[in-house]
């Protein structure tokens, strides 16, 4: 079958690499392969396999356009739901230059003479992210927030063997879900502290009864499901020291532009959601996994994931870049590796050190800014149409919980209807939800009108 | 091109931005307030350049790069083929970029039914019955395998038994690797002479404690384990569990299904087998297959899956997600899975059809052999294990012969590679071959392409023998020469961060220690 | 104003420059502009240029996404409408690499040695076209093939220095009008000659009865606004060399996959529209002019527009591309060039390149063969419901004109409610045509089921 | 890289197809019949390869290319600016590629607003009161200008008499061009040395025969022509138009307008000022803007535009497009305009706003002095005519001093340039200076590498003296030497095609005679 994406699928081309080969037929050359497991052609292509033939890329469009179009396809400014993945503006240069080929068609930069603008792009990403953690190690990428934070909890096992780690009551729960699948088999146990009802910030007393045997206490800021910002992360960054735990945080790398670091925070490990940084929402995927630690070599020895390093040619004449302690790495250390991860998210970290370059410093703290004064100015507003809004009445960022004193899944439904899609009913995801609370997002895709039309709405169900 | 770092351009210019954007709500909230102990004290030291300085960055660094768009990129067990602008455009349209990973069911139901169908091709494809497209890259999919065979054995009250996985030495790193992180000690049966698995080695390591073999098929050395069946039923004998590790499928897509073999899971790489580009190193996509079986009571082996599973209710006339419930080891990654991938795997098996995805399989299995008769009557590199068996989809040559006469190693003939404009083999992988050369051209190579590899090979060797200093010199033509691995590894010098680099020169970070 | 696409624009760099150059003011530079025309900020900023303000990058989408939303999507397979311009398939591929920035930003290869990947795609159209056409010459493109025509009248003018064009009744009237544009300084008389009310081919004794002086006599090849392939291509061929004018032919490089080439025809000059060739519709523009001729050194001397040759370096060890037989054109000949072309349509012939490639000889003529079967079914089809279809009865590809008995505009009206544009309501744009004819187009895009679901909205209309 | 062509890449594959589309009409309708003597002889002789091979090909081509996305361009009279991706972005948006030249006007209601309101915006950056958007390109929009001043002419009576137009001597190429297609005498008026058009010769050029004048301004020499009132005072008097050449606008963009200056029409280059890509070539778009003035009895001169303008129908409430009538010359190209290009600078205007474009004004003006004031000492390049005159966009040095001394030319330094990074000046032109460096760097280009390009000519110049040799090698690191254009341009050996080469070497051709 002559194909264009098969260059020597011509029978003539086919037929004379045989001859050389000195082989009849192409079925010679699978003779090892037991007769019961062996497939014959009828069967195979008989099989309910894409549509049972090929299909010419006109036809292959014709479908996908259906497959899209069956869908809602709600205007990303009418988005108002975050969570973990946050719709935002990713500028045109951004997609153009992620996706040209010889980057889009690259492999990992095993040969790193022939790739040097491929590892200097990774290199950068890892600078970058490090400017804005305020940390000195960063790699070039996990799958996303929730593997790192599950490699994050592995590796703070590793390093001081320690049994429990401490976590807070509203982190996400796709990360907790994870979380548990990876250190399951290690024996490490996952114990949640308290956050106060009122303020949506952790309970320092409950983390204070739980740290015997503590590897690490682990802080979501902002935690993704309440958007709050907790006022207490100096606070337990100590505790965890006093205890020689480690203190980990999981971060979005937006909001640290107005707010703390983990280096200034002095944590040991952070992890986050690249997402926000020029990636699309792709129904759950491909995002970016942060993953940077402290300035330490046994840290940086037991780190998972492929690290990128500046270093020089031999004759020193030029800078260059290449793969570092690949020792622990999978390819080399087998069973002893720190991670099992090979193929990661690189794509998605060089999508976003464009990204980053584009908007700068300044451009960033835009964002940032946009997303306070948004999320902030909509709580308020909604607050004013007689709901409690926000619940928690700690410092938020983007995210917020608003509780609708009626079922939040009906309202969502009925905005559906205006091409809206409001938030989160979170009693769907976690325990501690009422199912008249919402959790809403804003974000710099938001103009004004686009709130004030959301409002305009939502007071409009009020009889609901 | 001798590209400055992006920091390097300096910070004195403006980025896009959207300050004017916050002009309105600044008049009604007044500035933004933070309490004092939550901002942060110094703004990040990031670069501010304008976008046409971006833009030429990166296109200059591109071009600095290499690609399947720019040439063979023989990667053994990375089947870099080609990646169709077609499914580029699909999967990067805007109507599935902007899906959030939480949006009610309802609102898409095209999107669910692709990815229903996708399930359904995958296990046709595997010979499989269940598919959980979850796992965000083939070592997150081996890890949930992992997983599922821990958890198979809890439920049936056998854990604190089972705790050896098989892996032969010809595996990929990632199985003991992937092996470990799921709690497990991993047995490593050596290759015999004629590449299959030992089986007589693996017989005397099959015992009580075996929770499960992992198994690539073809192997790394491209070539069927001839005793698969045998295999299968031993290790199930003994209530193991066989995983397939999908790295390989392109060598018998199309001719074998390993849920025909006697394998219980396997995992697919959609860069590999589907398609979908590598991104020079990610992200990839690593949906999980099973053949369903009892494992204790009313519990499946499907009910263990670590994601979520595409259903199509007939009742409500519509797909639903169902995600794991309490006999799951839990989720891999949040949401759904790497659905851009998913989308681009989708047009490709769509395109192909049946037909095509065989014609792919057998295709490159062609371009393989063809290859490795090329190389026939060279002395300068060998064909160790099998000598007389056709590859399928790879081939792993020595240098060795070559490297005893002249000195010229594995690495000295990547660099002679890349001088060419090809990109280099995979290299001393797998472990079991000296100076390994392991070379996949998959479907997509010419065969033009494929006899200027070889002939380049036979020039190196000649090269080697005439000037054995020389080939220690490449690459020449690379926009960098050999990179000084030593440095870039050494306490006081490595860098790996911008920041890091400049926190050294000032005289507050020390060495790495 | 600080601008991300204005590097310099930092005031503080600016006033570095200005420092440096020795002026206070950046007005100073303008000082020798009058002062009457010289406009003060505040009169130039108040103007309502834009939204009188800069708009960020996010604003300008929102503002484009409405600009787009607000006009009626066809999907392209709805579209039956050709007449000059025609919905085909592009393969996704053609816009990716049309679009990489070294192309798309590239100015006119002036300096070859740095540009040669651009002259040899340049080079290539011009080899591809040529084989498609089967003449020896083609330059590197003309804006489109309305004034690619007016070029050649001009220049068959200056080859023979006569006085009269024949070209046929039927013959696209936009086309005819920039023909007149360009002929009418230069003292050219377009004489038209009949096609057969029944046949729709030129009617060959009306020619003979008009060749006194006559310069050229034009073939449109087929006509764009009947879809007649005619017959008689040859006979004119004749004729006109009989009397030393020349023979001018307007081709669609689709067609010429299965009828007689130019070549053969042995056409002195052939233009065409490669707007077919992987280009958009794009509501008329950009599109892309062919023009080619015959292998003759005082035609190439004469020949407008810019022209790609194939050479070596000068020590002859590797092949090499450079504009050639450059004194025709304007930058060196000034008021005696051949033409005032300069900027043409370049990335359009690159683009054209690209998709032949992509195709090849099957591919191209899949394409055309696809285009004569879904007109040949639809003109069938049609029939079969009533109406006159084909009007004409001469051999047709891809358009033909149908006598919907009532009037055309209304039916179309109607169709487009159910997302259907059939066709164009010729009477609009010609003179010979009746209110209830129009101007069908089917190609490739259009599926058996497109043209069915047509088929059953028309039938549907019946009682119209 | 060293690419073969297309062709060279064979004809034994498959490229994309759509056979199996053709099958259930084969069915219905039988095979196709096309009479005998209209049926093709022979299947033309193309390339028949596989997609991966095209993706290739083109990627490397693109490679060997160099465009603002690569570096600077400082091409004089070019205006080569950063093309942003946001309006490529936009003006690629199959919304807008689907939009049939003839679909009915109440279809495109949201695509003819942006039209009917960028030539508003046009209309008031160039002081005018109608535009056309229909031409091309810049070319076009001048020829139909001077066609315009053809048709004003005879609608008046006078065309027999009014047969020359003026142009200065430092004017490009195309406008004595467009005049002579337009059936006119050029009259070409020195430039003096202060940089002005002459006025005394101007005035004794200045008759009874004059239809118009064309001008540039600032001019090619980047110099602002000072007597500009004057002039156009004096052609209206002989009732001659004057034509403004919108080339250099952006020398005066929000500083000063044709309008106000007295012209009467004027093009705009799209891809200059208003930051459309120009694609190595085109295509471009040159809107023509005029201001209005009673030609005869009730015929104004807006009549007699030979392109469509989108009016605001106020009764219908719709948006209509106007095609010309019988007083004017008629159409430039079929259909509206090119209207990916007019989209492109709709979303540039917009972005900017009238702020943002006097700043890219201001900023492009501000470079070109400071990069004058960076060459001020360099003994080997001058700066001809009006020394002590700021320029405007541009700023054309004379390399003759460096040529007198040591025999380098213009084009060594040309390539000289190449081999550092960066392109070209515009080189020979205006043909008024001798060995011209004419030089624009637009506000794309930032201090850095204006510095740079300047220590890079001072660099040359130094090489100069020491090696005159040296630079007549150049340019060694591009992917070719020096080319051969003799040999490209010989009746014997010139290639247009490789058809052509294909028939000489067969010997059917033979040489272009």
């Amino acid at each position: 079958m002559e194909h264009e994406w098969i260059p020597n699928s011509n029978e003539q081309i086919k037929k004379a690499m045989l001859d050389y080969i000195g082989v009849k037929d192409v079925l010679e050359l699978y003779h090892d392969i037991p007769k019961q497991v062996l497939i014959n052609e009828e069967k195979w292509d008989s099989l309910e396999i894409g549509k049972k033939r090929p299909l010419d890329q006109i036809e292959v469009e014709k479908i996908m356009d259906d497959v899209l179009n069956n869908n809602k396809i709600f205007d990303k400014s009418k988005l108002f739901i975050g969570g973990g993945a946050w719709p935002h503006y990713i500028p045109a240069a951004v997609q153009y230059l992620a996706e040209r080929g010889e980057i889009l068609t690259a492999y990992t930069p095993y040969q790193p003479e022939i790739s040097q603008g491929l590892l200097q792009m990774l290199f950068e990403y890892q600078s970058l992210i490090s400017d804005i953690l305020e940390m000195e190690v960063v790699n070039a990428s996990m799958y996303d927030m929730a593997s790192a934070l599950g490699e994050a909890f592995l590796m703070s096992k590793r390093i001081n063997d320690k049994s429990k780690i401490l976590i807070p009551e509203t982190i996400n729960p796709f990360h907790l879900s994870v979380a548990k699948s990876y250190t399951t088999p290690h024996e490490i146990s996952l114990i949640t502290y308290k956050v106060d009802p009122n303020t949506g910030y952790s309970d320092i007393e409950d983390i204070k009864n739980k740290l015997d045997d503590v590897s690490a206490i682990y802080l979501e800021y902002p935690y993704q499901y309440t958007g709050i910002v907790d006022i207490n992360a100096k606070a337990i960054s100590e505790i965890a020291h006093e205890k020689n735990a480690l203190f980990i945080m999981g971060v979005n790398p937006l909001s640290l532009m107005l707010y703390k670091t983990p280096g200034e925070l002095n944590a040991d490990i952070a992890v986050g959601e690249g997402q926000p940084l020029g990636l699309g929402l792709n129904f759950g995927g491909p995002y970016l996994g942060i993953f940077a630690t402290k300035w330490n070599a046994e840290y940086v020895k037991q780190m998972p994931g492929r690290l990128i390093g500046m270093t020089t040619s031999i004759d020193g004449s030029s800078k260059a870049f290449a793969m570092i302690m690949q020792t622990r790495e999978q390819h080399i250390r087998r069973s002893k590796a720190t991670s099992n991860i090979t193929t990661n998210s690189s794509l998605s970290a060089i999508t976003a050190a464009i990204y980053i370059s584009l908007l700068g410093k300044k451009g960033l703290k835009d964002v940032a800014e946009s997303i306070w004064y948004r999320s902030h100015y909509a709580a308020k507003k909604i607050n004013s149409l007689g709901f409690k809004s926000p619940l928690f009445e700690g410092e938020f960022f983007g995210d917020f919980i608003v509780d609708f004193n009626t079922d939040f899944e009906k309202i969502r439904s009925k905005l559906i209807d205006y091409g809206i899609l409001l938030g989160i009913p979170l009693n769907q995801y976690v325990t501690w939800a009422k199912s008249s609370w919402g959790l809403l997002s804003f974000t710099e895709v938001h103009s004004k009108s686009d709130i004030d039309f959301l409002l305009d709405k939502l007071e409009s169900l009020g009889g609901l | 091109w001798n590209e400055p770092l992006i920091y390097e351009l300096g910070n004195t210019r403006k980025g896009i931005g959207f300050k004017e954007n916050n002009e309105e709500f600044k008049q009604i909230l007044g500035e933004i307030s933070i309490p004092q102990n939550l901002k942060r004290e110094k703004d990040p030291d990031l670069p501010e350049v304008s976008e046409i300085e971006v833009v030429r960055h990166f296109t200059r660094l591109s071009e600095m790069a290499y690609g399947v768009d720019s040439g063979p990129v023989p990667l053994g067990s990375c089947t870099m083929k080609y990646n169709p602008k077609l499914s580029l455009k699909i999967s990067s349209d805007k109507r599935l970029t902007f899906i959030h990973p939480l949006q009610p069911e309802s609102t898409i139901q095209g999107l669910l039914k692709a990815l229903y169908e996708l399930q359904n091709w995958l296990s046709l494809i595997t010979g499989m019955d269940y598919c959980t497209l979850h796992p965000a890259a083939g070592a997150q999919g081996e890890l949930s395998g992992v997983l599922m065979i821990r958890k198979y054995h809890e439920i049936k009250g056998n854990i604190n038994l089972k705790d050896e996985i098989i892996v032969p030495d010809s595996a990929h790193g990632t199985n003991p690797a992937s092996a470990a992180m799921g709690g497990f000690k991993t047995i490593e049966i050596p290759t015999d002479e004629s590449g299959n698995m030992d089986y007589n080695a693996f017989l005397s390591s099959l015992n009580e404690r075996t929770a499960g073999l992992m198994l690539t098929n073809p192997s790394t050395l491209g070539l069927f384990e001839e005793k698969i069946l045998d295999v299968a039923k031993m290790v199930h004998e003994k209530d193991g569990l066989l995983y397939y590790d999908g790295a390989n499928l392109n060598g018998i897509l199309g001719k074998a299904r390993p849920g025909d073999m006697g394998f219980d899971m396997a995992h697919l790489n959609l860069h590999k087998t589907f398609s979908t580009p590598h991104g020079g190193g990610g992200p990839g996509s690593g949906p999980l297959c099973i053949k369903d079986r009892i494992v204790k009571d009313d519990i499946m082996l499907h009910d263990l899956l670590p994601g979520p599973i595409v259903i199509y209710d007939k009742k409500d006339k519509m797909y639903k997600i169902k995600w794991p419930g309490k006999n799951s080891p839990g989720l891999m990654k949040s949401f759904f899975g790497n659905v851009q991938q998913l989308i681009w795997a989708y047009t490709y098996i769509l395109t192909l059809g049946p037909q095509g995805l065989r014609e792919a399989g057998e295709v490159a299995v062609i371009n393989t052999n063809y290859f490795i008769k090329l190389m026939e009557n060279s002395k300068g590199y060998s064909l160790p294990y099998g000598n007389n068996r056709f590859r399928k989809h790879e081939v792993v040559l020595s240098a060795e012969p070559l490297h005893e006469e002249t000195g010229v190693t594995a690495e000295d003939i990547s660099k002679g590679l890349l001088d060419s404009g090809f990109y280099a083999p995979t290299i001393y992988f797998p472990l079991i071959v000296k100076e390994a050369l392991m070379i996949e051209f998959t479907e997509s190579e010419t065969k033009e392409n494929i006899e200027k590899f070889a002939n380049r090979l036979k020039e190196i060797e000649d090269i080697a023998r005439r000037n054995p200093n020389e080939p220690k010199q490449w690459p020449l033509n690379t926009s960098v020469r050999r990179i000084d691995m030593v440095k870039a590894n050494h306490p006081k010098t490595i860098t790996p961060t911008y920041r890091a680099n400049i926190l050294r020169q000032k005289g507050i970070l020390g060495p790495l220690r």
